[in-house]
């Protein structure tokens, strides 16, 4: 299988994990009195020390309420705030900070597009695209907003390899009813990387606006918005080594301009009067009451973090985690790995007969391997597979390959106290 | 590692009557004839279990369930079963309490001494009170069988 | 002037501001080498070691994504979070702790209110009643709402004095068309305390919900939200000397369980198909996505930090300070301070003839003081009286009568500066 | 404390020609013949300004203004007034851009040479540079003027 390149092929310094992992100070913790090993980063990653300290250093010296004040300390947490939005505009390739948009998560990012996209911009009868494997977050939005506005959901299916059938995908555009295409860039359930620049030429092609859920893909592969050529693009810091509480929508200005606000509040009007209101320029229209301060600040200095490793070097990390992973996990008796897509990053969900894979999660956790079982909040593509749930394993910078032997040799006993 | 003894870690939540019962359901069984029938749900995992119930007056006279969840669910169920047969409506419930505190707990210290007896079969679930998620497990087809006595249709262990 | 009740008669011991003092790191600070003088609590309050130490805490031993991890890590972390809904529910001497809701912000808690409960169960020609003194984020949601669904906005005017006028406000109601009144329970602008409970009283009377604001209110006063027997309340975590990212919706279950949701996504389902879903029990309903975990924890240290000071001790101390600063104030040649109300809390606008609010505001800033200027994001409130801005010092547990006397001080030169 | 030079922490931002600018403004008036006018409004704080502008072919003939706000952006309005009189629109624009450097920098080290006299004029303004919020302020009549000269009707200086 081709898990992306080959890390020596790419010709970038591989990752020094050693010295990674001295960077987050809870991969030190014991569980039950066994190593922590834990592989469940794609629910959400653990935070370097700078991330901390960045929150830390805020709240013990520069602190108030931002955008408003006229004091120092106002002044010099908007700046610090501010930054943030610099640094994802870059990280992203972003043609203007305006562009960037701060929400709680992606979740959130989601719905204030199917909000004032989708209720603001498209009109009834039009469609949005998903696909056959979304998170519910990317999925429930387009529900809501097909059953108070009268959108059509359709979705698009994937094969049985979990990528995406792209003849099918481009038959759902062919009666030009479809406004938007809001389509995973990476699976969470199956590591499956969509191709996005072929789903953007398909949907301009027809007159279709692209969003891509990159919550999953921000933390695998570097983001270039312009060459990707979307019209928007979310993803959620809670996964790229940030704090919990912020995440990003990041959208083209005219389309973010064309669009009426979300939320309504402090912060994103221009003037109030009782009888009408006007709003702030983007971003701020869309970011209403006092926003994520302390978790803006940390975000940057997560970024900040991530762009110092290198994106070449963590995905090659990932690359060769993930080789070594799927092969020492196809030598586990009983073991079903879902999805087997050319192009892929590090999640891998997987089943093994006769252990339910919340047995197979606590049997692990016993052994202080962490992984995720369940449905993954992707339900509809749980049936897709006759299934109800799986385990997932999944991969962050600070993952060794010693940490995928013993999830290996603990799924060999846990197969084995359930032979 | 694959010497037995080497369990001893997983075995204390997943003692061998629990790997038996999970394998082996002895009450895994639609019953023809039933009083009363009720579905239970985790939302937050996707377990399902359905439990019917024949009376006889106001004794349990049988249970059958079907259940699609994990090895401590479907245990838990199967333990249930048997606990509760030839039981009143009234103990029955008094025996849901009580090991749902030994389920959350650990223990069950101030269990009514006549519960002691019953208890001590369910007793090889009280490990999962380490995983407060898990608990829903062990719950659920309890929470099923109480809904139906109380001819309610659906029970959530949410 | 009747400032809340004498700390004496309240039989509290007073608080021990020094000790206080010593738990907020940020008040060793030196603002261009004067000692920080901080009095922007109002606007965000800081944040005790306690606050920073849980959080820090929880990122550097147990932190997973919650709810739905069957490991050590996310099921410590769930307990941790969730306690923060315990510790809330507790605050606010709710029924049960389903009644919490977790959001961002004040804001996102009323747009959520604005949304579920504007669109989900007002009915058309309904009206919503607000009061003259009300922050943009208890305005701009519902005039938003009062375009998009056709419910009537009302607004309740105030005095003179910066009261709530009760006979005008019970006539807004005689009609019966009010299903909501949704008024601020303190004035970010004014400190005005508004009668909550004859407030109730007079909304249920007409068949009308009640929703307070109550950002500022819950920083000065214990909120019993069975006493105060309104239907929802809402809060800010930043404000209550907890992190940013995190508010409180709260309401009473049934009415909670009335309303559909807002947000869609993960954690906030039951089942989900494409052609349809369910949703999750209260409070999860409202909670779409991966929550402010970090600032759950946080607010919880924050709650738990308030309880252990005391509310009485809290009051009284503000209510002393405020007395103070009133007189000291009215010392001060050419300076008005905005609002009389009878009740009030330790937040004080005023304006300075010949010096313009932004100016006073960076003259003080020079000095080492920290107030806010402008329309206080209030601007209706401005009209009324007239005014495009104000400069507004508000108070926290940490500030001292010395702080005041500085601020007083410091208003004299400028006024003299500006001679 | 009442002594003049306690003053000192204050001055160096409110210089003394702010301060006399910003109470008795020489330009704080509508003009009746006019050729261009634009307002300008900052949201975030609710200064407004309102710019009249009096043409001579391509020179700036007479400008007058209204101004509601603080010291700052009526001093910097007066002395903006002060400054662009009898100059082109090229010349103003750039002036404009010289002094947008100065007001958020403090300094205006690469400005051309030709500017070095008109912006001597406006170097008082330069302390603003450590209040970013207040760098509105100083430029907020600047894009209410340049929006005339552009024929645009409104500035925002957000
Ligand atoms: C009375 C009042 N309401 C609402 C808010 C909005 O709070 P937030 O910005 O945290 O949403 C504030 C504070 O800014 C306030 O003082
Ligand atoms: C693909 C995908 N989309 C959306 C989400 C939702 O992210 P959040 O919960 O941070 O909103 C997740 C993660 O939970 C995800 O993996």
């Amino acid at each position: 299988m081709n898990v992306m390149t080959n890390p020596a092929a790419l010709d970038v310094a591989p990752l020094d994990v050693g010295r990674i992992r001295q960077d987050f100070p809870i991969l030190t913790q014991t569980i039950r009195g066994k190593p922590l090993v834990f592989l469940d980063s794609a629910a959400s990653a653990q935070k370097p020390r700078v991330v901390i300290d960045a929150m830390v250093h805020a709240m013990e010296t520069q602190y108030a309420n931002v955008h408003r004040g006229l004091h120092w300390m106002s002044e010099r947490t908007t700046e610090a705030y501010e930054a943030a939005r610099d640094a994802v505009a870059e990280l992203m390739n972003a043609n203007d900070r305006s562009e960037v948009v701060f929400v709680r998560n992606s979740t959130e990012a989601i719905n204030l597009l199917a909000h004032s996209y989708g209720r603001g911009v498209l009109k009834r009868g039009q469609a949005v695209v998903i696909s056959g494997m979304e998170h519910h977050s990317n999925i429930v939005p387009w529900q809501l907003l097909r059953d108070a506005h009268g959108i059509e959901l359709r979705v698009a299916p994937i094969t049985d390899a979990g990528e995406l059938d792209m003849a099918a995908f481009e038959a759902l555009l062919e009666d030009g009813k479809v406004g938007l295409v809001a389509i995973t860039h990476m699976s969470n359930v199956l590591g499956s990387i969509t191709p996005a620049e072929r789903i953007v030429r398909i949907a301009h092609a027809h007159g279709a606006k692209v969003m891509f859920d990159g919550s999953q893909a921000i933390v695998h592969r570097k983001i270039d918005v312009r060459a990707l050529g979307c019209d928007f693009y979310v993803w959620t810091g809670h996964k790229l080594y940030g704090p919990t509480g912020i995440g990003v929508l990041w959208g083209k200005r005219d389309l973010l301009e064309r669009m009426p606000p979300f939320l309504g509040g402090g912060d994103m009007i221009s003037s109030v009067t009782y009888e009408q209101s006007t709003w702030a320029a983007v971003p701020h229209k869309f970011e209403a009451g006092t926003p994520a301060i302390l978790e803006g600040i940390g975000l940057k200095a997560a970024v900040d973090y991530v762009r110092a490793v290198g994106y070449d070097a963590m995905a090659a990390h990932e690359a060769s985690l993930t080789e070594h992973a799927l092969s020492r996990l196809a030598a586990v008796d009983g073991l079903r790995v879902l999805g087997q897509a050319q192009d892929r990053g590090g999640v891998i969900s997987f089943t093994l007969d006769k252990a339910h894979a919340h047995d197979v999660a606590t049997l692990l956790d016993r052994q202080g391997i962490a992984v995720r079982a369940g449905h993954h909040c992707a339900e509809p593509l749980m049936h897709r597979f006759n299934l109800d749930s799986t385990a997932r394993a999944s991969f962050g910078i600070y993952t060794t390959h010693a940490e995928i032997d013993a999830l290996a040799d603990g799924l060999i006993r846990v197969r084995e106290f359930f032979k | 590692m694959t010497q037995t003894d080497s369990f001893d870690d997983l075995r204390d939540l997943y003692q061998e009557v629990i790997l038996d019962h999970g394998r082996r359901p002895r009450h895994a069984q639609r019953l023809e004839a039933f009083d009363a029938t009720a579905k239970g749900d985790n939302p937050m995992c996707g377990d399902r279990v359905q439990v019917w119930v024949k009376l006889d007056a106001d004794t349990i006279d049988r249970v059958g369930f079907e259940a699609r969840g994990c090895a401590i669910s479907v245990a838990s169920a199967d333990l249930m079963v048997e606990t509760v047969l030839r039981r009143s409506r009234a103990d029955t419930k008094a025996l849901f309490e009580a090991f749902r505190t030994l389920a959350r707990t650990g223990v069950c210290s101030d269990c009514a001494a006549a519960l002691a007896e019953p208890m001590e079969r369910l007793a090889p679930l009280a490990g999962v009170h380490e995983y407060p998620s898990r608990v829903k497990c062990a719950t659920l087809p309890w929470h099923a069988l109480i809904a139906a006595l109380d001819g309610t249709k659906e029970a959530s262990s949410e």
